[in-house]
């Protein structure tokens, strides 16, 4: 390491604070000195690791909705359901689905239709790009804030 | 009996909920908003659908999402708690619409009682004593003096437009009637634009108790013995004894009676209370009814080793009365409110609790959903716990509450448990010589904790 | 009445004793060892003394230490709890030496009841039934064949130098015992090298069914109803009762009336319990007393809702007995022990509890010294919890038992939480029908929860 | 280890911080300083920063007694109490104490004595030394484990 640490080497020892879970580190040599403490991060809760030991687990009428600070992976952009209802991916069971995986999905263009206390509300995407999944299966209730279709932006 | 039932409410009733109906063999289903996401309520109910964002306005008191989600869930019935939508009567009608059962009174009643001055002139007509005085407006001195004269001194005067206490004269003789009256219609004319008063008894010394009301679907209607709710800040109460220290047997006899009576007159079902004010001749009259379960209600349960909220549950589905005018209380019960708040300036202290730890033994119960870790948040009310204790007697029950809440440790946010613990062990409290004035006067003397000096 | 006592234990009874002194008015001091420095005992006490390292043997078992902080502290009374001294003659004989109070029996009753075999002599003489059997050992066939037509069969004959079950004989008729007779001496020379054989009275279905004993120091005399503890494994208890699903009212009043007369003929004070054997046909037999408060005398404090460790303290500071033989027990109580180990093979699992939230609301009491962060040391014995309900009939206890546990969440360590749930639900506890071997063949049926999968 | 410490070095210096448990590591040679702290996993009780609201506060017979684990400062070493009893530094009232600050005390000496159950324990130091400093007064009670005397210890 001589006198000459150089940024790459910080970046290493930094990520191997953060590996290690160091919260402090400090070196000095001949009138060189590095000192780097981290922060602790809240220990996140211990609920979700382990639930309550019954022997009928609860089972959530879906799949538990992703934290919303979860970052999108690849960019993605998610439409994510504004209420607690039923998902429909066409207006009615005869008809095609709105859109399908690979499709290129306008902004304001309706995606599906979620079904709440019997009225059919229109989901529209809020941007524009290619439909990349679908996360919700056709007449699966869906709650608030779950995910529904992952959506690869355009560049516009 | 419902084979599933959809809690729309948070905290520790709606864990008190989720525990009944399990112990009924119902499932059950949270509905949550997105910082409920950790609540014991969420992690313990058998399903969950998260309902919206914080506010309240978008999640608990959101209709069509949480109608919806009892729908996808397939949810029977739903229990409102208290609070939120307990007692709105659109909610319960929409629920009826919906081909759900709303665990509560038909809207019908909801509705009667949602309208306080309604209220009461309608339990007047079902022979509840209401506090006498003015219906209208007085704007004559003369006027004034005979209704005065009628109901008996000492009077208040109160501008129409008035609250908050502002605008009020206490008169207790016909002369000083004559001086006061115009001085209050200035007062009021200067204050709120309008010298319009209203005139009522004045009770000296006023206890707020209630009565707790059982009915079900078939006519029968069951009162229980009083709670004595007196201490209490702002109207927020915060702690809750049964039976009263104050009250006479036969006050006490006359209170259920009337109230039981009223309950029938009206068609009442479910559960509601009754409250009254009782004045120091142990004169009672109507102030409103609460067509809900009480946040207190743990002190009755207590009393008479009942559950009311499986009771409640039973009512809804039909069920006839399971309690027996026979049963008799036992003992004496108290609750205190454990609030997440600063216990000198009662500003709410939301955050994470770093550190719980619950009193526990024999007579001592914990309806709470806090747990060591999780945090509180800001948006709700700042209930964190209540705990009941039960013993023999009055004196043995403060002790236990005191021991109770002197072993209780949470560290992380502020509580009142300091404040409650001056107020267990003031005299006043310990003779059961306290009124509903009594807190503002102990905390204006400055008995509340005094925050540490640095 | 004392102004201070010393806590010679740890866990939740210490925890306990140290609430219902706090409630009596008394302070309290807690000894500890090392490891218990944050133990809740020790800071929730008054007063708090470091009596030694981790080692029982160093420190709760010191009596030189245990006595010098009781002087230091100017305690006036020591209460032992459970285990450690509770049943140690010599400490309760030091105490009294040194001008402090025991709370318990005195020593020449803890020395009577503490060898096993004198205290079914004794027993026997106070006219309480002892099972039928040699009372020494036999060595010839014809002696045994007149036992065992006397006592009547089936017999069951055992090795004289045996233990833990082996060289045990289960005979039914004169013809097997004559065949059995010199096998079970042949066995049990080869085995313990000794021919030498008891022989006894065989009891089938056999239950653990025990009376609780309240005596004051003026000869007044009380026995409580019985708790059911047949669910026990290698006799360590595991859920008991009250009443007993299966004791007959004529059976219950019989053993009340008996272990009341017995522990008058030998001068009985203090809390103490009388365990007994009770077969198919409700015959019972004393086994042993116990000269101390049991792990699950809260199950008797529910039925009767009293606090026996405040009345153990005031009958210890000669306070006359304060319960009534008119107060009758009421409902139905159940307590599941919740022990720190692996649910499939029962090693201790002692460690860090990362997340802890205990179950509440009505009828639920939890007795335990465990908090969320609390690290649960590996030195003594694993009981965390104790969860206790209360109900109106056994199926709503049992029933409010099972959500309460299954509402309990312990992460971090292991606890028997699993295995409760099982037999809470398992057929043969439901309809009441088992017996003190219950629990074992429920566990080699594989009814035990089985180790997840990877 | 000079000037010329590199990454690898740090790497195996942290990876033996970790499988040693070592919470804290420290060095310095001729001008070079290395420290590392790493995250300790129990988090410490809370329960002493706050203790329970009580008006009348927990009130200790004596101080609270130092952590065992706590570090000798500047190399003392504490002679602690065997057992719990009363602290005695004479034999008798009208004796002179059995060692006072400044003294110079062998091993085997009898530096106070405890009484306990009317028993009178003479407490001997175990090591040669100054007697630096008496962390307990005269007739107080001591518990197990307590500190009684801070003594320097002289180089044999």
């Amino acid at each position: 390491m001589k006198s000459k640490i150089d940024y790459q080497e910080i970046l290493k020892l930094i990520n191997l604070l953060e590996e290690k879970k160091l919260t402090e580190f400090e070196l000095e040599i001949e009138g060189f000195r590095i000192k780097l403490v981290r922060e602790q991060s809240p220990r996140p809760s211990l609920v979700r690791e382990q639930p309550s030991p019954s022997p009928s687990p609860p089972t959530p009428p879906q799949p538990a909705p992703p934290l919303s600070k979860e970052k999108a992976k690849n960019n993605l952009h998610y439409i994510t359901s504004p209420m607690v209802g039923t998902f429909y991916r066409a207006p009615n069971p005869s008809s095609p689905p709105f859109v399908e995986i690979g499709d290129k999905v306008k902004k304001h263009q309706t995606l599906c239709i979620i079904e709440a206390m019997k009225l059919m509300n229109e989901i529209e995407s809020d941007i524009e790009g290619l439909v990349e999944e679908i996360l919700v299966k056709n007449g699966k209730p869906v709650e608030f804030g779950q995910k529904l279709f992952a959506i690869k932006p355009l560049s516009s | 009996m419902f084979s599933k039932i959809l809690i729309a409410n948070r905290g520790e009733i709606a864990l008190r909920i989720i525990r009944a109906a399990k112990e009924l063999g119902i499932k059950t289903v949270a509905v949550y908003s997105e910082p409920d996401r950790e609540s014991l309520h969420t992690l313990l109910a058998d399903e969950r659908v998260c309902i919206g964002p914080a506010p309240a306005s978008e999640s608990y008191l959101n209709i069509p999402n949480i109608i919806s989600a009892a729908e996808i869930t397939k949810a029977e019935a739903i229990h409102p708690g208290y609070g939120f939508l307990a007692e709105n009567p659109r909610f319960a009608e929409i629920c009826e619409a919906e081909g759900l059962v709303f665990i509560g009174p038909p809207a019908s009643i909801i509705k009667l009682m949602g309208d306080k001055n309604q209220a009461r002139q309608e339990m007047k007509k079902a022979k509840l004593p209401i506090i006498p005085g003015s219906q209208n407006v007085i704007e004559d001195f003369q006027e004034a003096k005979k209704l005065a004269q009628k109901i008996g001194y000492p009077i208040i005067l109160k501008a129409a437009s008035g609250g908050g206490g502002k605008g009020m004269r206490i008169v207790t003789s016909p002369r000083q009637l004559e001086e006061q009256f115009s001085i209050a219609q200035s007062e009021a004319q200067a204050a709120f634009g309008n010298p319009a008063l209203y005139l009522e008894k004045f009770l000296v010394s006023a206890r707020h108790i209630e009565i707790q009301i059982v009915a079900d679907k078939h006519g029968r209607v069951l009162a229980l013995e009083e709670r004595e709710c007196s201490i209490q800040r702002k109207h927020q109460k915060l702690i809750e004894e049964s039976p009263s220290p104050f009250l006479q047997a036969k006050t006490r006899k006359r209170m259920l009676r009337a109230a039981e009576e009223a309950a029938k007159a009206i068609g009442y079902q479910s559960l509601g209370t009754f409250e009254f004010l009782v004045d120091q001749d142990q004169k009672f009259y109507f102030m409103e009814a609460n067509t809900r379960i009480q946040v207190e209600h743990p002190v009755t349960e207590m009393q008479y080793n009942l559950d009311l909220i499986k009771e409640q549950i039973r009512l809804a589905s039909g069920e006839k009365l399971s309690l027996s005018p026979s049963q008799l209380p036992q003992g004496h019960s108290l609750e205190c409110r454990i609030n997440a708040e600063d216990p000198h300036n009662f500003v709410p202290s939301p955050g994470k609790i770093d550190f719980l730890v619950f009193p526990g033994g024999p007579g001592v119960r914990v309806d709470s959903a806090a747990y060591s870790g999780w945090t509180v948040p800001p948006y709700y009310d700042s209930l964190l716990a209540k705990i009941i204790v039960h013993a023999p007697t009055r004196q043995e029950a403060i002790t236990k509450m005191y021991t109770a809440l002197e072993t209780m440790t949470i560290v992380g946010i502020k509580t009142n448990l300091p404040l409650h613990l001056k107020i267990l062990s003031s005299t006043d409290f310990l003779s059961g010589r306290y009124d509903i004035q009594f807190l503002e006067r102990f905390l204006a003397q400055g008995k509340a904790p005094q925050p540490k000096k640095a």
